[in-house]
Parts: C-alpha cells; structure tokens; sequence
C-alpha cells in the first residue's frame, strides 16, 4: 500500500486531529514528506469528485466530508445535526476561551449571572475541560477550552480566535452607557 | 439561570440592565438613567412576586442604580461628602466597566457560534478503527488518576436539582427581617410616607435594598399599600390597618 | 453536489452500514442508481489510489479502511492522538465506574448525550466490559469496568475508588463566592 492511501486511512480511522509528526512517525516518512501527501491527497480528493477533504484543525488533520454534503447527512442521521448550544452556554464558552484559565466565579463576574449550569453542559460536550485549581478558600478549580473546542470552531489554535478587541462595542455606546450612568449630567428632569 | 419576568427572558442582572438600556435606545439617543433604575426595580419586585430567586448580585445592582438616581435628583448646590461621592463613582465605573465587558463577549459569542454552525458542516467520522480489522487495542493512557475520575463522575451525577442552595450562607448583608420589623414600627405610627425618608438613616447601598425587599414582603402580605405616581416619583407607602403579628417572614433567620 | 460525492459523504459518516433502499431515498435517486454510484464509486476510489473501499455488510454499505492499511492502523494505534482517553469517554468511564453495572441508556439519561461511540471505544481498548443483560425489551447489555482499569488507574480494587461524597463541591463553592464579593476584580474588555 502506497504511503498516499495509508495516509487516508489514518486520517478515516482517528477519532481526533494527528499532528503532522504523528503521521509522519507511522508513515515512517518525513514532516515536508507529510505535507506534500496532505496536498496530493487533498488534489485527488477534489479532482475525482469526492465528498471529503483533509483538514487541518486544533493542530492536526483529519478526513471531513464536505460542507456541501451537509444537507443529505442531516436528512440521513441524526448525529450529524449539531446540538445547538443555548445562549448561555454559548457566553460561557467565549469567556473561556479569551480569559483562560478562569473560575466558575470569575465567569459570574463577568455575566453577572451564576453559570454553572452552563458550565457543566460545556464540560459534559468536552468543549471546556478542569484546567487546575487556584489556591484560594475552597481551591476552585479554573476551566480552560480543549482541542475538541478547536476543531468545532475548525481553527488550529487560540491564536486564530477573532481579536476580541474588534468586539468592544463602538464609542458610540460607551458613551450614550457613560452619559446614562453619570448622575446629573443626563438628568433633564 | 435564566429569568422569564411578563414579556422579558434575561440571564441575571447584568443583561436585564442591558436589555433595558437597549430598548430605550431603539427611541432615543440618551437613555434617562431614573427610567432604567424603576423598571429594573419594577423587574426585582415582579421576581419577587414570582418567587423567582432574586439573588444578591441583582440586589448589589438594584442599590448602585438607587443610589446613582438618588444622586443624580440632588439639587446642584447640594453639599456632598467627598468620600460617599469618590465611592459613587467607584461603583458607576465599576458597573459600566461589567456592563461593557458583557456586551463584548455577548457579541463575540454570536461570532464563535456562527464560526460553529460553519466548522460543523464538515462531518468527520466517529466510529473510529473498526473491530473487525482487529488492530491490536492501544495501551490506553487515563489521563487522569483516581481522585480526578471521582471529582468527573460527582460532577457528572450531581444532577442539577442538587445544586448547592446558597440562600443560607451568609453575605454579611443586612437583615430583611430587621427591615420588616421596624418597618412595622414605623409605617404602624406614620400611617402613611415615602419610601426615600424611610431609608433616610441607611448607610451603605445594600441597606436600601434590604429595606425595599421588606416593603415588598410587607405589601404581600397585605400590611402596607404601596403607590407610585409614575416611574419617576416617590413610592408611597401607607399602613392598610391590617395586623401581621401572626405572619412569619420567609426572611426571617431559621 | 452531484449524488456520487453525496453517497461518499454518508457511507463515510455512517456507524451502521447502510441499506441501499435508505441511501436512494436520501439521494433521491432510484435503488439501482444507487448500486451503479456505488460501482462507480470503487471505480473512483481505486483510481485515486485511495486507502479506503465500499463494502456491503450486513445488508448495507459503508466506508472502510482497506486491508492493506493494517500495519499502518496498527503503528497508529499506539500513537499519542489514539491513545489518549477523549473526554468523552473519560465521562462515560468515571459513570460506569461508580455505577456499575450500567446500560448505555443509563449512561446516556446520566450524561444528558447520546454516548455509544465512546462506550464502543471503551470496550475496544479494554477499560469496560459487558456483565449481563437486562430482561428489558431487546435485552440491552449493562457494562462494568475491567481489572485493567483498575490496573491503569493504580488501585487493587474498586473498593478504593474515593468516595464521591469528598468531591461534591461545597467547598469550592464558598471559595468561589468570596472571590466573587472581593472588591475591586479588574475588568478590562
């Protein structure tokens, strides 16, 4: 069998993103090696109309059938369809992954809103996971997101999470919020 | 948590804020600060009526707010201790930095979540190495060791009505039922008076909070009326006449 | 997509072989268009050197490695990525461990999350272990743990599992309560 075809197998049969050291430790080639047969594999994949593609996430690959495919899957099994995650769930995950390691607590501050609810469905998906505890009353322990978390968001690393500066509201409501809450200035009445 | 109070669904006291703030702002450039502070209380006594949890970071918001409106009705000339006053706006900060800090993450959940829905249409498989190749199994590596599998599995079948229940522990706030108490005392002699001289001796925002709650458990149990012009006058309180010597507080201490 | 790319993404995703009856209905194609993609389906796969073929079982198709890819899958299985626990299964791990003996509904109803891949991937590496079967409609298998387990876990038995009454978290709570009253917690966005 051609290193080509091995490469695919592994890349069908893994339950989680090999690293490109990984593959090329079992396909007894080198990294550059790995690389290139990522490429050949992915131009035939294409070339013969395939509903997969190798792609690179949470720093590993993996086989994944194609976005355009998406709609015959949720129509043909039902463990295709994604759990929608609620709102809160949602928060809690976006505060993870800019503030790791952070405590249930430190999570509250930030919502206003006790999250364990939340807290515990992320760590039952394996988006989050116990990042160690803090050494204060009660040792609470400090959550962090996990490769799995990557690989759902399909990007390589925390590094290529959307600047979260490009999401602090605009001047334009800060200060219409600092104008609301600045006693006697917006007053009229 | 999630709270459904009348036509509204927020997820605690900071997004209730927003939510207020955010549907004034659809009318008007600047959002009056005294119509956001009665309709947030309107929404912790409507909670209250519900018996839905009002929580003491809704009570901590509920007295920085008060004591922001209260300011802001101070006439101009009004001589203010400098120390309250640094501390006021210790509190405003602190507030609108949380308030700001909450949007930005709600507004780049929205992003992860579409990131999410896009990544997802890429199915990988699941079933892993099938059985009938018979690859040797791994040596498995437990990336845990016992005591990490005991605290995985008590968080896994801590279902969630057994949630600790906080009520009991003490915040080192005021006591309601202190409130109510001399709130019997006192509304039983006046007959009738305004809910800002009732808390004219409280000191810290808190106190005024704890007394609000003690009006409201009064006015449930039918001992007080309370009236309220519109959102921006004072809450008047008058004594119905009616006895509750008999009635026990859910406030009171067990 | 064209309906050849669209059988090669459901034969790909699937944990059950297919009946081809499904499959038509899916693709909206006739039964015997389905038989003739999946012809030319192997055609493709073979052409493109692909480590992977189609193959009926069980009255049904699928996706499988090649034969040939054995040595490979062998080498890999011993690599980093497969054999680290996912979380997933660490879950369904710690419940089996202190529920035994559990059926996969059980887990499932537990976990709040459909959880067959990871019991099936716990049986495989030889952590759980069928022990009877329920006199319930279709006669679901309940599973315990293994002496391997406990070997992998450094204990003599499951009598030295910790409690998990030490585990449930009060303490943590209070901790994170304080943390969350202490003044002055900078917020920056």
């Amino acid at each position: 069998m051609s290193p080509l075809a091995a490469l695919e197998a592994i890349l069908f049969v893994t339950e989680a993103p090999v690293p490109v050291s990984e593959l090329a430790e079992v396909l007894e080639v080198t990294p550059d090696e790995v690389e290139r047969l990522i490429e050949e594999l992915n131009a035939n994949l294409e070339a013969r109309d395939s509903g997969l593609v190798a792609r690179s996430t949470a720093g590993g690959w993996r086989l994944y059938s194609r976005p355009e495919a998406y709609p015959y899957l949720e129509r043909f099994s039902s463990s295709a369809t994604a759990r929608r995650l609620s709102t809160a769930a949602l928060e809690v995950l976006a505060v993870v992954a800019y503030r790791q390691p952070v405590s249930r607590a430190q999570i509250a501050e930030i919502r206003g809103v006790d999250s364990d609810s939340a807290v515990r469905s992320l760590l039952r998906l394996g988006l989050i996971e116990e990042a160690g505890r803090l050494s204060l009353p009660g040792n609470p322990a400090v959550y962090r997101t996990t490769p799995l978390f990557l690989e759902k968001l399909g990007i390589g690393s925390l590094a290529e999470l959307p600047p979260l500066a490009d999401h602090v509201p605009p001047a334009e409501v800060v200060g219409a919020l600092e104008e609301t809450f600045r006693p006697g200035v917006a007053e009229g009445a | 948590m999630t709270y459904h109070v009348s036509t509204a669904v927020f997820e605690g006291p900071l997004d209730l804020l927003l939510q207020l703030i955010t549907r004034h702002q659809v009318d008007v450039t600047a959002v009056r600060l005294s119509d956001i502070v009665s309709e947030y209380l309107a929404y912790l006594e409507e909670m209250r009526r519900l018996d839905l949890d009002v929580t003491s970071e809704f009570l901590l918001i509920a007295a920085t707010l008060i004591q922001l409106k209260a300011h802001a009705l101070l006439p101009a000339d009004a001589e203010l201790d400098l120390d309250e006053e640094l501390a006021l706006m210790e509190e405003r900060d602190r507030l609108l930095a949380r308030l700001l800090t909450c949007v930005t993450f709600k507004d780049v959940a929205v992003v992860i979540r579409h990131r999410m829905q896009e990544a997802n249409r890429f199915v990988p498989r699941i079933s892993g190495i099938d059985q009938d190749i018979a690859v040797p199994a791994p040596e498995v590596v437990i990336p845990t060791d016992a005591v990490g599998l005991a605290r995985i599995a008590a968080s896994i079948l801590a279902a969630p009505k057994d949630e600790p229940d906080l009520d009991h522990l003490d915040f080192d706030l005021p006591s309601v039922q202190a409130a109510i108490d001399e709130l019997r005392v006192r509304i039983s002699e006046e007959v009738t008076a305004g809910f800002d001289s009732l808390v004219a001796h409280c000191r810290r925002p808190v106190e005024v909070a704890a007394y609000f709650l003690a009006l409201l458990e009064l006015a449930r149990w039918g001992f007080v009326e309370v009236s309220q012009e519109d959102w921006m006058s004072e809450i008047v309180v008058r004594h119905t006449g009616r006895g509750a010597d008999d009635l026990t507080s859910e406030w009171a201490a067990p």
